[in-house]
């Protein structure tokens, strides 16, 4: 019979078009024709999205299959798409978000000239449908193809500003560090060919192919496969590209630095969480990657003086949490928090984009301070952000982070001592730059004082949305501890995710780890309260000087491997390929003239000379003939 | 004898009297023809050789007038190498023919009427006519070359 | 008289010839040398044919008279030789009054 | 035999042409004329129609290959007289006697070409090399003409000395002058007296041919000589001559071909390596062709080398191949006041139709596919690739090729993609016909040798 | 039938275009030339199912046991299409290129296409030789006749390297021929007589064999020709040059040495996928550096037949049949980048990346084909590169060497460089702010519009849809593929 789900085709599809109309009509279109396409393609896909979402948990799930993408000899790759809980609940999220963001974008790209506009529509439209393809393929080729494609839009939209050469340099960064990440990625999917000849999901993962790998196999898969995500999700060591990204528009930093992209990594691992599962050495390396990059970020994020920095190094930081749950096998638990953290984090990004907005372009928060009174709704939903953000209940982050903390602490103590810190850091830092932002006395110049003034409704309504959506978001998943049959989305998702072992901790336990965390974390804020009331700029030193400069990583990086590489490159150039490589060759071609030169001096012109040497070699004959030969 | 004179004739300065020494020679080799019993290789021998070919070469060396030591010496080494040269290729080659199977046989002396005239006439102008008449072809060319280049123009 | 003989004396005054071309400068006295080297050819000839004679006499009544032969014709192409060879020194000599063949270096290289 | 005497009549007509014609133009057309007919008798004998009935008593037998290559050999000198032979009228006054002794020339190849009797190719020989010092002369009041002639008259009667010497102590060892008779079957080791005999044979011929280290007279002789008569001892008489030699050494001492192929190997690889080497450095286009002469000698003589099938089949191939396209060349070197290489600039401007035909036979020179001289030396390399043993000879054979493109294409180089002052060029209507006949016939070859080979098996 | 046409078309045409004195009327001439040509060859993919249309086969020099004797398998239909395919491109691309003596110029490139058509369709060594020389003597002239101002001494290297090459190839030709036991130089022969050398003689024939097709190709360390001549020719040329010729190399590869000489191929496998993986690397490295575009892309074409050499020797399906499809997608993208970079020579007259920029301000519609282009050179998925260049590392993992995960990770590493030189390139190119060489510039016109388009069009079907393609090579692949199965298969089981 015809599956309800038919139609899935066109949620990737319309964005698609969206792009092409776009991408095509730039030069044509007008603005509001380019923003109605543009939003209206995902608004579509969003509708779209919510029914298949409402089948889905109807039970209904749908792998339609194209066609055959490549197939050569016994290896078969097909077109196909996989629409099943995990899938479902990304897309929602990802249209969900996307749309909104496309709204906002409508009015903060107001100024660009139409066909830059059009360009960027063009771009978000494509962004989103790669990232569609990354999370309704049904094998790990097309979700590499969306992997890389949402790669694709993220450079071409940090680079939107082509005219800066920073920003370009950002782009090729992210796009290159993203490529290290991929080709681990790629080595993994070959892997999996050569020992099982197949990369869909449903057959990877069943459980008679799952016999023929040995744990090794596993291990390396996995471990392939994290490094991959590590590119993608902004993890220790590939980390370094997600806070240049700051160079494209805010709404791009919201959208995909943010909300989606960056979680494509998550949902790749919560993916194939059953080979994680099956690696201990792997879970465990990437249970401590997480935890070291959100300690490392957080650490960074607290002296960062870009507003947007510091949102992308909480990122940075949040991700890291992720990475920990997955890490802990807590795999719900990190879809959870990528839900959430897809909401408030956009807000954040698009509240310090109506401000940057209202600042008339100005990043830096040491110029800003006092904005709360010009820009209320902006400030209100920006708290909500920071509460949520923070974890304190019930806004929607402290679920998800209570969840990590609770199978951090259920792994290891030490874990969870770690984890908490970090979360201390994150709303110290989070209400720093809240506190600096919004309250104390306006630092920046007069015209810009007087400039100040609330974003339209297209920015602010979103705003709003999101907002609420921080605040409930959380609901999906309350804890058993706190009200029964609450955590809806792990029985969502179990189909898709199999819960191993349970080894629950008693509900009174739980309750002391919510408290000491919210506690604490409100002990911080109001800390930050005290010390950012009022700031004042000052040099950072000791520490912090280190802090600012981000631990010197990028300079490492810099010296340790793409200095090397230049070098080695130049001397390849100027001195290997001309002198030996090419010197061999022109070597014969003097050979041959030197011998020449030589050789014309045998023709003496004498004709005494010519008879000699004649009766010479005669003689020599005669000698090698007669005495020599036999 | 032979020998002897043929060393004379390179040796000497004078092209006159090498050319005196070379006749000497070609004496030499028409009395080794008529030992031969050879008559009339010795005749013509002496009549083509000895007489035309070396008087037309006095002629001309006379016309020259190089009959005083005109050469100047050319250096020493190539000339030893020169004669170092002859005497190896001498030396090689003897080497290398003493042993020839047909080394014991012996060459017919005096006897033997091959050597006269009327057979020689003979197959000349049987079996050889074709030959004959070739050469005629090479002495006209010959011809046609002398006067080509004695022409003055 | 041994055949060896005549190969070794018909050697030796080739030799010679040879190494009279090599040693002389006077181009008239190379090219007497190279009649000398001729002769040598003759005598060895007539040399064999008559050792060829003695061989095959029984059966064949002319056998070794192409030796002779060939010495003829030898002697016949020697003297169209002479004819030209003499016909080009003289031109030589009117050009450059010598008949040194070292002055011969304008070609070479 | 035809051609051998109706050669020699010419030879004869011309010499009292200039009695009776006055114009030069008249002339002209009667050698032209008689190489027609010449061409004419030959092919004659060939369909079986015997003019004269003459026994040679063994001594000549104009066998098919003989006669095939006298055609290939008549038709080039047909087409060099159509190139150059108002060109002859430059060197002297002599302008009769020029095609007489070309008619002469032409008697030895014939005799040279077609010898059983090793006193036949003695004369043709000879026949060959007399009037040949003759012409080299014949530009009088040119000193380097002059020297030329004398020192290839030396050497070329030293040679003889040898050649003499040769032949007679083959003599001594097999009492007759007949090559079969010299092949003959024997047991046991060949007589030192016949392969000494055999080693001063191969001596005098490498000589002839110009094969390292005998090939000294060749590059001051060719440069010295009237660049028309270069034109045609570099190409006919080199080509008759190495008929005679591969007709010399498969003939009568077949039986030996394992005492001398060694040595033919290495004087090839010699020949080679001098020849190419040398030609890289050279500034003046004729001496460059002398030595690519030498070069070329290198690569016929793997036919002597590999004495197969194929490598005659192969030779004759060769001697059509770099006949037509030497021949060619120097057609249009002799038209050219500048005789270096700077004096090709710019020529493919002032004259296209000389350039591009140049540019065929250069190709065909340096073994491009497509033109006759690919096929031949692809000829040349499959014959002695057949031999199965001395790679190392065919890869040396190769390089050295590729070595040989250096030099042709500085030529091609200069024509083209090098700016010159144009010199005035006087190329009669007739003269551009017969060289686009002659590129078309090189190419055609190229693509269709059989046309050539094909009359072997006739 | 159609192999002839396609040999004939280029052929007579232009030998015709000798005598079309009028510039624009030989252009139009050979562009119409070559689009007959396209038709022929798409015509021969209608026909693929009776492929009694596809061969042909009559007597030339039977004295020498060789036949003219042409055929289309799927091979030569992929090579063939990318020949006929990227003529007509290059000549629209290159409309407004003004020529000296445009007859001969247009006149020598369709020579040289016929050349190519005759490489690809030859199955006779002896035809083959002869056409894999023709190819090469055009484009000699082209090269050294319109090129650059270091151009005679450049391609006079480039013409004898790749001669002496050949000759070597001739070489090992003659040598089997003289194996076969019909005598005779069809491949079938050659085939049967393969199969027969000992270890010894199969080295031999490999190298002297693989020597000419590696410098073609060309394989590090035989590529120094290949970068000079590149920036020197004139890009129409150069187009050719390195989207069809360099192919040869390849496909002689595929069809003369591995079916023949299979047994030494194998075993050098070891010692020169390394070395290709050294090449790409190299050529990577030194990419990352150059300043002038043509050497840029010359040197990044050199990476990308490196990952070539690497399938080859990986001799199982996955990589041959990678292969098989990169070879024309590296074709058309490389073809796209020339076109890209003449364009940009032309307006600016400048190649130097240091006065480059901002030309996605004065140029965009020409910044969006080469963002696009650049991406298809990186291999970004739903490109047409990245199909084959999958292929090709799942053949490298899966291949039969002890090392195949160093090798994989190698070449790997050259994906990443060659993000970086390639993004280097449009970054330096088309973004940042114009100057005052840029500034000026006005947008690509409809020539290059509809020549572009052509290309993005290409990339983009074979890049989505590569099946077709992959199928129209399956059959070669697997019987060459078998080949090595069957020399891999004791080694697999040691008894």
């Amino acid at each position: 019979m015809q599956n309800a789900l038919q139609i899935v085709y066109l949620i990737p599809l319309l964005p698609l078009i969206g792009f092409l109309i776009n991408g095509l009509g730039r030069n044509y279109l007008s603005k509001p024709v380019i923003s109605l396409v543009g939003c209206g393609t995902i608004l579509a896909s969003f509708i779209l999205s919510i029914w298949v979402f409402i089948q889905v948990r109807g039970g209904n799930t749908f792998d339609p299959h194209y066609f055959n993408f490549i197939s050569v000899g016994k290896l078969v790759i097909p077109f196909a798409f996989k629409i099943d809980q995990l899938s479902s609940l990304f897309l929602l999220i990802i249209t969900g978000v996307g749309f909104l963001i496309h709204v906002y974008s409508t009015s903060y790209m107001h100024e660009e000239k139409p066909e830059h506009f059009g360009r960027y529509f063009s771009y978000l439209n494509l962004f989103v449908f790669s990232m569609l393809l990354l999370v309704m393929g049904a094998n790990f080729v097309i979700l590499f193809i969306g992997w890389e494609g949402v790669g694709l839009c993220s450079y071409l939209l940090i680079g939107y500003w082509f005219k800066n050469t920073a920003y370009n340099k950002a782009a090729s960064k992210a796009f290159i560090m993203n490529r290290i990440g991929d080709l681990a990625f790629l080595i993994a999917i070959f892997w999996l060919i050569a020992k099982l000849g197949t990369v869909s999901f449903s057959e990877v993962f069943a459980a008679t192919n799952l016999a023929k790998l040995k744990t090794l196999d596993i291990t390396v898969i996995t471990i392939l496969l994290f490094i991959g995500a590590t590119g993608k999700s902004a993890q220790i060591p590939l980390y370094t590209w997600l806070p240049d990204a700051m160079a494209g528009p805010t709404p791009v930093s919201a959208l995909i630095h943010a909300a989606t992209m960056v979680t494509a990594g998550i949902y790749m691992i919560a993916r194939s969480n059953v080979l994680y599962s099956m690696s201990h050495i792997t879970m465990d390396i990437v249970a401590y990657t997480g935890l070291a990059t959100a300690l490392l970020a957080a650490t960074i994020a607290l002296k960062q003086n870009d507003i947007k920095k510091v949102l992308a190094y909480s990122t940075v930081s949040q991700l890291g949490f992720m990475f920990l749950a997955l890490g802990t096998g807590a795999y719900v638990a990190a879809v959870f928090h990528v839900m959430t953290h897809a909401f408030f984090k956009a807000l954040l990004f698009l509240g310090s984009g109506s401000v940057i907005h209202a600042m008339s372009g100005e990043q830096d928060i040491r110029y800003m301070g006092g904005l709360s009174k010009k820009l209320k709704i902006t400030f209100i939903t920006f708290l909500i952000g920071c509460i949520a953000i923070a974890g304190i209940p019930p806004f929607s982050g402290f679920f998800s982070k209570d969840a990590i903390l609770l199978s951090a602490y259920i792994k290891s103590p030490v874990l969870y001592g770690i984890a908490l810190f970090t979360a201390m850091l994150t709303a110290f830092y989070m209400f720093r730059l809240f506190f600096i932002t919004f309250t104390g006395s306006f630092r920046g110049t007069e015209e810009q004082k007087h400039h100040l003034h609330e974003s339209p409704a297209a920015m602010t309504i979103p705003l709003v949305i999101l907002a609420v959506l921080s605040i409930i978001g959380g609901l999906v998943g309350v804890p058993e501890a706190i009200m029964h049959g609450g955590d809806k989305l792990t029985a969502f998702l179990s189909p898709v995710i199999a819960q191993h072992a349970e080894h629950t901790v008693a509900h009174s336990t739980e309750y002391m780890l919510m408290g000491l965390s919210t506690g604490l974390v409100i002990v911080m804020i109001i800390a930050a309260w005290f010390i950012f009331r009022n700031y004042q700029a000052k040099e950072a030193t000791g520490l912090g000087k280190v802090l600012e400069n981000k631990w010197y990583v990028d300079e490492i990086y810099d010296t340790l491997i793409v200095k090397p590489l230049k070098k080695l490159g130049s001397f390849l150039n100027d001195i290997f390929e001309k002198n030996v490589v090419d010197g061999m060759v022109n070597g014969v071609g003097k050979l041959v003239n030197y011998g020449s030169r030589q050789m014309r001096l045998l023709q003496s012109g004498q004709v005494g000379a010519y008879v000699l040497l004649m009766v010479l070699s005669m003689v020599v004959f005669f000698v090698i003939q007669f005495f020599i030969r036999k | 004898m032979a020998i002897f004179s043929g060393l004379m004739m390179i040796t000497s300065k004078n092209p006159v009297h090498s050319v005196l020494w070379l006749i000497v020679t070609f004496f030499a080799i028409s009395g080794h023809y008529i030992l031969l019993n050879a008559q009339f290789l010795a005749i013509v021998n002496i009549i083509v050789y000895a007489g035309a070919i070396m008087v037309l070469f006095l002629f001309v060396i006379m016309l020259m007038n190089l009959n005083k030591e005109t050469e100047p010496q050319k250096n020493r080494w190539l000339k030893l190498a020169g004669a170092v040269a002859g005497g190896c290729l001498l030396l090689v080659m003897v080497a290398a023919l003493k042993d020839s199977d047909i080394k014991q046989q012996q060459a017919l002396v005096k006897e033997g009427n091959i050597g006269l005239i009327q057979t020689l006439g003979k197959e000349l102008f049987s079996t050889y006519v074709v030959p004959f008449e070739i050469s005629s072809i090479l002495f006209l060319s010959a011809m046609v070359g002398a006067v080509v280049i004695g022409k003055k123009d | 008289m041994p055949i060896n003989y005549y190969i070794f004396l018909a050697l030796a005054l080739f030799s010679i010839g040879v190494a009279g071309v090599l040693t002389r400068r006077n181009a008239i006295i190379i090219f007497m040398c190279i009649e000398l080297m001729l002769n040598a050819v003759n005598l060895l000839l007539v040399a064999f044919s008559k050792m060829h004679h003695l061989q095959m006499a029984t059966t064949n009544a002319v056998a070794g008279t192409d030796g002779q032969l060939f010495v003829f014709f030898i002697m016949v192409v020697a003297a169209a030789e002479v004819s030209v060879g003499l016909a080009i020194i003289v031109m030589m000599y009117r050009n450059i009054h010598s008949v040194d063949v070292n002055f011969l270096n304008r070609l070479k290289h | 035999m035809n051609a051998l005497i109706v050669s020699a009549v010419l030879g004869v007509v011309m010499m009292f042409s200039s009695v009776w014609l006055k114009s030069k133009a008249a002339i002209r057309n009667v050698a032209i004329a008689g190489m027609v007919l010449l061409v004419a008798v030959n092919i004659m004998e060939f369909c079986g129609v015997q003019l004269f009935h003459i026994d040679t008593k063994g001594m000549i037998s104009f066998d098919k290959f003989a006669l095939v290559f006298n055609t290939v050999i008549f038709v080039s000198t047909l087409l060099y007289y159509l190139l150059s032979a108002r060109d002859m009228e430059k060197v002297g006054l002599n302008y009769a006697e020029y095609f007489a002794l070309i008619f002469f020339i032409l008697c030895g190849v014939t005799l040279s070409s077609s010898f059983q009797s090793l006193l036949v190719l003695f004369l043709g020989i000879e026949i060959i090399s007399i009037p040949l010092y003759i012409l080299t002369g014949s530009d009088k009041r040119n000193l380097k003409s002059n020297e030329a002639a004398l020192k290839y008259f030396l050497l070329g009667s030293f040679s003889t000395g040898i050649l003499l010497m040769g032949i007679a102590l083959v003599y001594g060892a097999k009492g007759s002058f007949n090559t079969e008779v010299i092949d003959a079957y024997f047991q046991g080791s060949p007589s030192v007296l016949l392969i000494g005999g055999m080693l001063l044979l191969m001596f005098a011929m490498a000589f002839k041919v110009s094969v390292v280290p005998f090939h000294f007279w060749t590059p001051d002789v060719y440069d010295g000589a009237p660049t028309v008569f270069t034109s045609f001892m570099a190409t006919i008489v080199k080509a008759a001559v190495f008929v005679a030699f591969i007709r010399l050494f498969d003939q009568a001492f077949g039986l030996l071909q394992a005492q001398w192929q060694l040595f033919i190997a290495v004087l090839t690889a010699l020949t080679l390596l001098i020849g190419n080497i040398t030609a890289v450095f050279q500034q003046s286009v004729k001496r460059m062709l002398a030595y690519s002469s030498i070069s070329q000698a290198g690569f016929m003589l793997l036919a002597v080398y590999a004495m197969n099938t194929d490598a005659k089949e192969g030779l004759l191939l060769y001697t059509a191949a770099y006949c037509l396209a030497t021949i060619g060349i120097f057609a249009v070197l002799i038209k050219m006041s500048d005789y270096t290489f700077e004096g090709f600039n710019g020529l493919a401007k002032s004259q296209p139709l000389l350039a591009a035909t140049t540019t065929v036979f250069l190709l065909s020179l340096a073994g491009i596919p497509m033109t006759a001289g690919f096929l031949s030396k692809f000829y040349m390399l499959k014959a002695a690739m057949a031999t199965g043993k001395n790679l190392w000879l065919v890869i040396f054979a190769v390089l050295m090729a590729a070595v040989s493109v250096y030099y042709y294409f500085r030529v091609i180089q200069a024509m083209y993609f090098k700016e010159g002052e144009p010199q005035q060029i006087s190329a009669t209507a007739s003269f551009k016909w017969t060289l686009i006949f002659l590129a078309a016939l090189v190419i055609l070859l190229g693509i269709f040798p059989g046309l050539i080979i094909g009359w072997l098996y006739f | 039938m159609i192999a002839v046409l396609l040999i004939l078309v280029p052929l007579l045409t232009g030998f015709a275009s000798f005598f079309i004195k009028n510039e624009k009327t030989v252009r139009s001439w050979a562009l119409f030339s070559s689009l007959v040509t396209l038709g022929v060859s798409l015509t021969g993919l209608i026909w693929l199912k009776d492929p009694k249309y596809l061969s042909h086969t009559c007597e030339w020099l039977p004295a020498l046991g060789s036949s003219f004797s042409v055929k289309l398998d799927g091979l030569g239909l992929l090579l063939t299409l990318l020949n006929a395919i990227s003529f007509p491109v290059i000549f629209i691309a290159t409309w407004n290129t003004p020529y000296r003596k445009a007859n001969n110029f247009f006149a020598l490139m369709l020579l040289g296409q016929a050349g190519m058509m005759g490489v690809f369709l030859a199955m006779d060594a002896l035809l083959f030789y002869f056409f894999w020389e023709l190819a090469l003597i055009p484009m000699y002239f082209l090269c050294s006749q319109w090129g650059g101002e270091k151009r005679i001494a450049v391609t006079f290297k480039f013409f004898i390297y790749t001669f002496v090459g050949s000759l070597l190839m001739l070489i090992g030709i003659l040598y089997l021929y003289n194996k076969t036991t019909s005598h005779s130089f069809s491949i079938q022969a050659f085939y049967d007589a393969g199969a027969t050398l000992s270890a010894k003689q199969q080295n031999l024939v490999f190298w002297l064999m693989f020597i000419a097709f590696a410098i073609k190709m060309p394989i590090f360390p035989l590529h120094t020709w290949q970068p000079d001549t590149y920036e020197q020719a004139p890009t129409a040329t150069t187009m050719a040059l390195s989207g069809v010729m360099v192919k040869m190399g390849v496909f002689g590869v595929l069809r003369w040495l591995f079916p023949i000489v299979s047994g030494a191929a194998f075993q050098w496998g070891d010692f020169l996928t390394p070395l290709s993986i050294i090449g790409m690397i190299y050529a990577s490295l030194i990419a990352l550096r150059q300043d002038d575009m043509k050497r840029l892309i010359a040197y990044s074409s050199i990476a990308h037949i490196g990952l070539l050499s690497a399938g080859l020797f990986t001799q199982n399906t996955s990589g041959l049949q990678g292969v098989m499809i990169q070879m024309f997608s590296h074709g058309i993208n490389i073809i796209g980048l020339w076109i890209v970079v003449e364009w940009i020579e032309r307006k600016t007259g400048t190649r130097k990346l240091s006065q480059l920029g901002g030309l996605a301000q004065t140029a965009p519609s020409l910044a969006v084909f080469f963002v696009i282009i650049a991406l298809a050179n990186i291999a970004l998925p739903l490109t047409n590169a990245f199909v084959g260049e999958f292929l090709i590392f799942n053949g490298i993992l899966s291949s039969y060497t002890q090392y195949y995960l160093w090798f994989t990770v190698m070449a790997g590493i050259c994906i990443i460089l060659g993000a970086a030189y390639t993004l280097r390139m449009v970054r330096k190119a088309a973004y940042g702010n114009t100057n005052e060489i840029t500034g000026a510039v006005t947008d690509i016109s409809l020539s290059e519009k509809v020549a572009l388009g052509i290309i993005v069009l290409l990339i983009f079907c074979i890049g989505v849809f590569p099946q077709p393609m992959l199928d129209l090579t399956s059959g070669v692949t697997e019987s060459i593929a078998n080949k090595f199965e069957v020399i891999r298969y004791p080694v697999v089981m040691p008894k």
